[in-house]
């Protein structure tokens, strides 16, 4: 081990592409996402304000009237923002470092016991992604008997959110670790919703490794703060510098410009005025 | 009139009572007295009763004789608490790997006959306390340390593998801790690199064994989700 | 020494001071943060050794193959199976949520007898020998009184042995029975009986085909195999291939879809017959492949003139005719039909005109196209030897009239099973066996099924849940969750080739359930002669291992048995069932000014399975809030009404009467609200029960001339502010 | 009863119109432990808070009485270091009073946070980044000053000041106040900034974020600003509403001008350089990011432009010119006036800084949020005015709170006639400090 002083193992990014073309919000991200991870229930989950979801579908619409209505699902995971060299919206504000990016793997880590609720980061990202355990998580009677080992339930009063399913990650470097290998090959390592999507609309991988279908998809632009090179794909609120790793791809130009806030006569995919 | 209220006056009367006889006793020696032995009585009461108070302890179920174990088997420790196929650490054996053995008594130990009775026959897992287990939150790999790091077993759990017996399960009666994890001592010290296994434990070591990373933007280190989960 | 405050307040110092320099502060703080981060009432899941165990899903007809991870003896993860021919990993909401019903807390936990009034839920737990010994003794008093047709079983299915065996039980009782709830499946098993002359059913090569033109199906909505349509589905865009959605709503199909044509609501078949029409007309049709064409076109071309069409469905002439020279000039055309899910059964017509539709296009038995093909026949058992008691009871009419009279065609009508039961029928029923069906749920016009069950001395559910049929019954005899138990599952489903799959316990079961298999084994043997004779297996799995026979170890092995070549039961279809009158909705248009549809949803079940709490989470807020549903409204019908998003309204329809929501949507047509289907479940447990309106409390069966299928597609309604 | 303890030369009322008094804001006090507790015990779901509004009442209240709990830092700062030696009149209560809003904002950080056991990691695991942190450490160490300040105060009480000891540690402890000052000065500037940073680091939410100098947004620089310069208008209002229910005169008039003159020409600057950063993010900040100021003040229920009116305007400009008039300042009613005024404007600025900062919905498809907060909310919200209420009651009626009352109101009968209603009124301090 003396030998790798110092010695950072391969940088990763990972990151996701959706195709909203393909998505037909049929919410199997959603419940995939749920049951891998523990994600507790209440009774009434109508009030979509107090209701865990790390994986929400939004329902997008053009806003046009019968019969030129048109409707598109955007699923939304945590965007796992880079930010400004990592200094993610949220990871920045958190006060007691519960909250971290990683440089290995461009993953945003949320550690729910380190966090003791003040909600600050919450406010700091402009996806909704972080949830609050505003109760205590409770399981009918015999249910928790599904609860799975790799993820830990959270108490009350604590901030959760998507974790890109980082315990596979772990769990398949130890089977590389077992095998011999460096790296966990791509398939060993993908989250819950894209591995249930029906549609196949998620794409996992690493953005950094041109070997992955995500890389080959997305096309990110290192130059240009990893915006994709492809026409079909944007990110959400791109403009606001959050510097997201979850793409989304959609032909249609009124999806791909709900995706951030433009003045009228700003093209979609426009970027933002300077403001640093 | 409420409690504060209440507070507030008795505090009144006391200065309005004792305020003006106040000067009289000025036995200066007596108040260091006082302070010795409100110092002595709170020293005693933190570092010898609370840790009695704080600390409980268990038996297992019965007592487990590591080094005849090691003895007869041929592959050390891992003849027992071997990795799965899948990269996993299995830890302690489940019944069915005892009975390979022991479907019939081995010995006529006491405890081989508790065993035999109350488990193998009953085919009931042996709940064992685990002195070393981490809480759920953490994700502990023994693949990255054993096969990765190839580190040895004693780093983390110490002798066991050469205890005659099961030792008392001590454990801290707020958290549920292992008191192997928290560790022996009560001011925290750790003569052994075993002696404790919180998280600043593990940090220490990673950084002696010059694995920190970077990775973590935060904090410099690692990033938190290498064993957290 | 007298101790004055001076001396007290040394001592407070000195201890303040000794206590700061002790651990005792220090640990508290921290063991009380860490008693925090592990309170005793937040679960710690244990930890053991992972292994997937592979099966089939059963919660739909769409018989994909999952993988359940365990962690020694718990089931933790329902994942999609791997190069399953069906899913290839992918897998819908229900599948996924599975182990919610497996451990939920609205399993039925052990056989029960009722001991208050119906519908009270004050149960007794009995034995399995005395539950049996109470259904034999009620069952062989009825049939030693000559009346064994007075025992009716309805099941979700009929097809695979279990379902097979519930035939059998009935066959050798003297029953004639046995009813399958109400589907598309009954509609298209018609459809190809009528036009292919055959019994059979229909596969719908989906994947290959380069023009969809769908007349409503729910192609990400649920229709067919569900997980199979979502994968064509992004199939298509990749291939990009045309997608036509025909559709009175946007829905999530119509959405998904290249176009999306608007229709006026249940005029679906009159614009394929206009599409037809065109074709015809232009010549730009197959002659091959049909008979009766210089008939029927006469009539068609007279009919369904495209002026006329385009009047009656909304839908622009250009766009029929756009429609028209798209569909006969794709490579591979294919129209599908059955609305949303296809939970109704529907017209003839309805189905009758699509079919023609592909017909006329040329793609019968083309890759690409439709194929009329034979149901499984796998299930070989002797023939059931009848004593008098069961030929006496089986000469009897049907109770729900199937297969006599103007309905010979059609085997099952358990939608007039109410009407039946409430007065309307041959005899009066004794008892119902219900298995894997919801009918006080699930079938239209709730309240009738309920005073229609109220009237049956006697009901059976074999329910592993508590649901409202559940609630209605007498006995409880509960299966195993589909989890716990062997099963083969033909999957019929619009697949081209057949497939059968199968289950197999992944954990072992969690109740003081029975395999319902095991449950008829085990009754007919205890009811002697002549019923035990039709029952020689030990039991079920004895049962299902000598049926599947030589498929067994395939079955075994990959989880899934295929046969992909099939001789389609016809390759010629009689243009026929299209000229009866379109079916209407219920209801007087001046009283009743505005339609209502169900629409169905992939994330709200169909069928008998309850939502598990997972589900009901991701149902949006303008679907369901608190308790409340919502009903659907284009802004300017609301409008019209004074009614505004979320706002609380009275919905009426000839059937019945619900307090709703107002949800604005710009999706729908002026004039017609669409309600969700699967919700208003009085049943089950609080994470499902009173949430929404049963949206069957507002609609009943509309029967179609033809067959006496229920044909309603909506109902005419008002609404107006609560 | 209690004669012994009050100070000499000054009235107070009887003892059962004191004790009336403490038992009306007990009983409030109680009300909001009640509170307190459930949310404590029962955790969060007590609230209307949800994850759209994960900051709400709590916080602003927090934000607004550290707000104007900043006259005590800057009263301190223009008396011991500026040397307006007048303001020694006023000092002593403006420290009271920064006291309260302090330790208030103290416990409502304590229930506001969802593991209040864990609430100490903000210390030991501090993220140097974050303007939380920032502000944890700078309002827990100010407390600390202020409790410093505040004690010698406490030690004046006519029989503590007999013992010797407790003589000597006032006299040496008012000797060195001048240090305590600039400390509480220096650290004010800081934690009153980094609460203006919470907002404006936040460059995920258009509505917040903010350009600025190095690390700091200019929210920070405002935040410290605004609190300087409605602090003392906050300090002036309750020694206004004091000397109304004790029905004396208790502060001259010189010190109370002074103070005000200062507060109207800081308010006065503030609101210039507000306007101008109100301006420059309306028309080149949210413009840059694609936004207009509509997407901020319409498409909802309750944020609409009157709330920017409302703020500049009406809570800056007006205040402003009033106090900086002298003829309009020393009309006691247009003083009053603008203080209200200025109390309401700085409130509302903390208030859009946090709950309309959440409610603006940033992804185009998502909605407004609005919120109304629950009981448990608001009686925790009310429990420290009630606490403030009792610690003032008790502070003025034990201590020489005000050095010139003596002065002001010479004693001139000895019977117990003479008596002063203390209590009556007490209900009016609550909208001027929630």
């Amino acid at each position: 081990m003396k030998n790798e002083h110092n010695d950072n193992p391969p940088v990763m990014k990972f990151g996701m592409a959706i195709d909203l073309d393909k998505c037909t919000g049929c919410g199997a991200c959603m419940v995939a996402c749920m049951s891998e991870n523990n994600i507790p229930f209440k009774e009434d989950e109508s009030d979509k304000l107090v209701s865990i979801t790390w994986m929400r579908i939004f329902k997008l619409s053009n806003g046009k009237s019968f019969p030129d209505t048109d409707i598109c699902y955007l699923p939304r995971p945590c965007q796992h923002c880079e930010g400004h060299g990592g200094h993610s919206p949220c990871v920045s504000v958190c006060p007691a470092t519960a909250t971290d990016y990683s440089r290995e793997t461009g993953i945003v880590s949320q550690i729910v016991t380190r966090c003791f609720g003040c909600r600050y980061c919450m406010g700091a990202c402009p996806y909704h992604a972080r949830y609050f355990n505003w109760w205590d998580p409770v399981w009918p009677d015999g249910m928790e008997k599904y609860l799975s080992p790799n993820v830990s339930p959270r108490m009350r009063g604590v901030v959760e959110k998507c974790s890109f399913c980082f315990h596979r990650y772990q769990l398949a470097k130890n089977k590389a670790y077992l095998d011999g290998e460096r790296r966990v090959p791509e398939e060993a390592y993908q989250t819950a919703c894209t591995q249930a999507c029906p549609a196949g609309a998620i794409v996992f991988g690493d953005l950094n490794n041109p070997e992955h279908q995500v890389h080959q998809i997305v096309k990110p632009d290192p130059k240009h703060g990893g915006r994709s090179q492809n026409p079909r794909a944007f990110r959400l609120l791109e403009r606001l510098g959050t510097n997201t790793k979850v793409y989304y791809l959609s032909s249609r130009e009124w999806v791909r410009r709900s995706g951030d806030n433009y003045l009228e006569h700003e093209k979609t995919g426009q970027a933002s005025q300077p403001h640093h | 009139m409420s409690t504060l209220d209440e507070k507030a006056k008795e505090g009144m009367d006391d200065h309005a009572t004792h305020g003006s006889d106040g000067k009289q006793s000025g036995a200066g020696g007596f108040i260091i007295l006082f302070f010795i032995i409100g110092f002595a009585a709170s020293m005693v009461l933190g570092w010898v009763i609370f840790p009695k108070l704080l600390y409980s302890q268990k038996q297992q179920p019965f007592s487990f004789n590591h080094a005849l174990h090691v003895e007869e088997v041929d592959d050390g420790c891992e003849s027992c608490h071997f990795f799965r196929e899948d990269g996993s650490f299995s830890g302690t054996p489940k019944l069915a790997q005892c009975t390979e053995c022991h479907e019939e008594p081995m010995g006529d130990t006491e405890d081989e006959a508790i065993f035999v009775e109350q488990y193998v026959t009953m085919e009931r897992e042996v709940p064992w306390l685990s002195y070393s287990r981490q809480p759920d939150c953490v994700f502990f790999s023994h693949a990255a340390h054993v096969i990765g790091a190839k580190m040895d077993c004693v780093v983390c759990h110490g002798h066991i593998g050469e205890s005659e017996e099961s030792r008392p399960y001590e454990y801290n009666r707020i958290t549920t801790y292992s008191r192997d994890i928290w560790g022996h001592n009560i001011a925290g010290f750790a003569k052994n690199s075993w002696d404790r296994m919180k998280m600043d434990d593990c940090a220490r070591c990673h950084k002696e064994a010059g694995v920190i990373h970077t990775s973590s933007v935060q904090t410099e280190r690692d990033a938190c989700f290498v064993c957290h989960k | 020494m007298k101790v004055d405050r001076r001396s007290f307040l040394s001592f407070v110092i000195g201890g303040a001071a000794g206590t700061a320099l002790s651990p005792l502060p220090w640990k508290l703080m921290d063991d009380s943060s860490i008693w925090s981060q592990m309170w005793p009432w937040t679960p710690v899941p244990p930890d053991g050794e992972v292994v997937y165990e592979d099966s089939t899903c059963t919660l739909c007809p769409g018989g994909c193959g999952i993988s359940v991870r365990k962690v020694d003896n718990r089931a933790v993860k329902i994942e999609g199976k791997q190069g399953h021919p069906i899913n290839d990993g992918g897998i819908c909401i229900l599948g996924l949520s599975g182990l919610q019903m497996l451990y939920g807390p609205t399993r039925v936990k052990s056989p029960m007898k009722r001991i208050g009034e119906r519908g009270d839920g004050q149960w007794q737990k009995i034995s399995w020998d005395e539950a049996i010994a109470i259904l034999t003794e009620k069952l062989i008093d009825i049939r030693d009184k000559g009346e064994a047709h007075t025992v009716a079983a309805i099941a979700g299915s009929d097809s695979g042995t279990v379902p097979a065996l519930i035939q059998r039980f009935m066959t050798a009782y003297g029953s004639p029975n046995f009813m399958r709830t109400p589907s598309g499946r009954d509609a298209d098993e018609l459809a190809v009986n009528t036009l292919f002359g055959n019994q059979g059913r229909t596969g719908f090569d989906v994947e290959n085909a380069d023009y969809i033109l769908s007349f409503g199906s729910g192609i990400v909505d649920g229709w067919g195999s569900p997980v199979r349509m979502f994968r064509a589905s992004s199939l298509w865009k990749d291939k990009k291939t045309t997608v036509v959605q025909v559709e009175p709503r946007l829905s999530n199909s119509a959405a998904k879809a290249t176009r999306w044509v608007p229709v006026n609501p249940g005029t679906e078949a009159d614009l394929a017959l206009g599409i037809a029409a065109v074709m015809v007309s232009r010549n730009m049709i197959d002659t091959g492949a049909v008979s009766g064409l210089s008939s029927w076109k006469s009539d068609l071309l007279a009919n369904y003139a495209t002026e006329k069409v385009s009047q009656t469905t909304g839908v622009a002439a250009e766009v029929i005719a756009e429609l028209a020279k798209g569909f006969a000039g794709a490579n591979r055309p294919l129209a599908l039909c059955g609305r949303g899910k296809a939970q109704t059964a529907g017209s003839l017509r309805d189905i009758a005109a699509v079919y023609a539709l592909n017909a006329l296009a040329g793609n019968i038995n083309q890759e690409g196209g439709m194929w009329p093909i034979p149901e499984a026949d796998y299930i070989q058992w002797r023939d059931v030897a009848t004593d008098n008691l069961a030929s006496a009871g089986l000469s009897q009419p049907r109770i729900d009239g199937a297969g006599a009279g103007k309905y010979a065609q059609t085997r099952y009508l358990a939608s007039r099973l109410a009407d039946a039961v409430n007065g309307n029928g041959p005899y009066p029923l004794q008892v119902l066996l219900v298995a894997s069906a919801n009918p006080c749920h699930d079938l239209p016009d709730t309240q009738r099924v309920k005073e229609a069950f109220a009237r049956i001395p006697f009901i059976v559910s074999f329910s592993s849940f508590h649901d409202e049929t559940a609630a209605m019954a007498d006995l409880l005899m509960p299966d195993h969750v589909y989890l716990e138990r062997y099963e083969d599952v033909p999957v019929d489903a619009g697949l081209t080739q057949q497939m059968i799959g199968l289950s197999r316990p992944v954990v072992s079961p969690q109740f003081n359930t029975r395999h319902l298999g095991e449950t008829l084994i085990s009754a007919a043997k205890a009811m002697g002669e002549p019923m035990a004779d039709a029952f020689p297996w030990d039991d079920y799995e004895t049962c299902l291992e000598e049926t599947l026979a030589e498929k067994w170890d395939t079955l075994m092995e990959d989880g899934v048995w295929v046969q992909a070549d099939i001789d389609p039961v016809g390759d010629r279809l009689q243009l026929a069932g299209m000229d009866a009158d379109a079916v209407q909705a219920e209801g007087d248009v001046n009283s009743f000014p505005l339609l209502l549809l169900p629409y169905d949803t992939i994330r709200l079940t169909s069928g008998y399975i309850g939502e598990a709490p997972f589900m009901i989470k991701t149902v949006a807020d303008t679907v369901i809030k608190g308790n409340d549903g919502f009903v659907e409204v284009n802004p300017q019908t609301a409008r019209a009404a004074g009614l505004g998003q979320g706002d609380m309204a009275t919905l009426t329809t000839p059937r019945g009467e619900a307090q709703v929501r107002v949800h604005l949507f710009e999706g729908i047509q002026p004039g017609v609200l669409a309600m969700a289907r699967g919700l208003g479940h009085t049943a089950y447990d609080a994470f499902l029960a009173g949430k929404g309106v049963n949206i069957n409390t507002l609609i009943g069966p509309v029967e179609d001339p033809s067959s006496g299928h229920d044909a309603a597609w909506g109902i005419r309604a008002t609404l107006s502010k609560a | 009863m209690d004669s012994a303890l009050i100070p000499k030369g000054v009235k107070r009322c009887p003892m059962w119109q004191f004790l009336l008094g403490l038992g009306i804001m007990g009983a409030v006090l109680a009300w909001g432990v009640y509170a307190m507790l459930l949310c404590w015990f029962k955790g969060l779901n007590q609230t209307n808070m949800n994850d759209y509004y994960g900051f709400a009442l709590w916080i602003w209240a927090d934000l607004a009485v550290i707000a104007v709990g900043g006259g005590a830092f800057f009263s301190g700062l223009l008396k011991y270091i500026i040397g307006k030696d007048e303001l020694k009149h006023i000092i002593n209560y403006a420290v009271l009073i920064g006291f309260i809003c302090y330790s208030s904002a103290l416990l409502i950080l304590a229930i506001d946070i969802g593991q209040p056991l864990r609430g100490w990691f903000i210390f030991w695991h501090a993220n140097v980044h974050s303007m939380l942190t920032e502000v944890a450490f700078c309002l827990s160490c100010y407390f600390a000053v202020l409790t410093i300040e505040y004690i010698p105060l406490i030690l004046e009480n006519r029989q503590l000041d007999k013992v010797p000891f407790f003589h000597n540690l006032s006299h040496n402890m008012h000797e060195t106040m001048a240090i305590f000052a600039a400390t509480g000065a220096f650290l004010s500037f800081f934690h009153q900034g980094s609460l203006g940073g919470v907002a404006g680091v936040l460059f995920g939410r258009p509505f917040a974020f903010r350009e600025g100098l190095l690390i700091w947004p200019w929210t920070f620089f405002l935040f410290t600003w605004s609190a300087a310069a409605y602090g003392p208008s906050f300090t002036l209002l309750i020694t206004w509403i004091t000397e109304k229910v004790t029905r004396k005169k208790l502060v001259k008039d010189n010190v109370v001008d002074l103070l005000a003159k200062i507060s109207g020409w800081m308010i006065f600057t503030y609101i210039i350089v507000k306007m101008a950063d109100t301006s420059r993010w309306a028309f080149i900040t949210a413009p840059g990011l694609g936004q207009t100021l509509a997407d901020f003040y319409t498409g909802n229920d309750f944020y609409g432009y009157w709330i920017l009116f409302a703020e500049i305007i009406l809570g800056g400009v007006v205040p402003a010119v009033i106090l900086i008039s002298p003829p309009l300042r020393r009309k006691p009613a247009w003083r009053v006036t603008a203080f209200i005024l200025g109390v309401m404007g700085v409130s509302l600025n903390r208030w859009v800084m946090v709950l309309q900062v959440m409610a603006v919905p940033i992804m185009p498809f998502d909605n407004w949020a609005l919120y109304i907060p629950s009981w448990q909310e608001v009686a925790t919200t009310i429990l420290p005015v009630a606490y403030g209420v009792i610690l003032i009651m008790i502070s003025y009626r034990y201590l020489p709170i005000f050095p010139q009352e003596v002065e002001l109101n010479p004693i001139q009968d000895e019977s117990p006639a003479a008596v002063e209603a203390e209590t009556e009124s007490t209900p009016d301090l609550q909208p001027a400090k929630a």
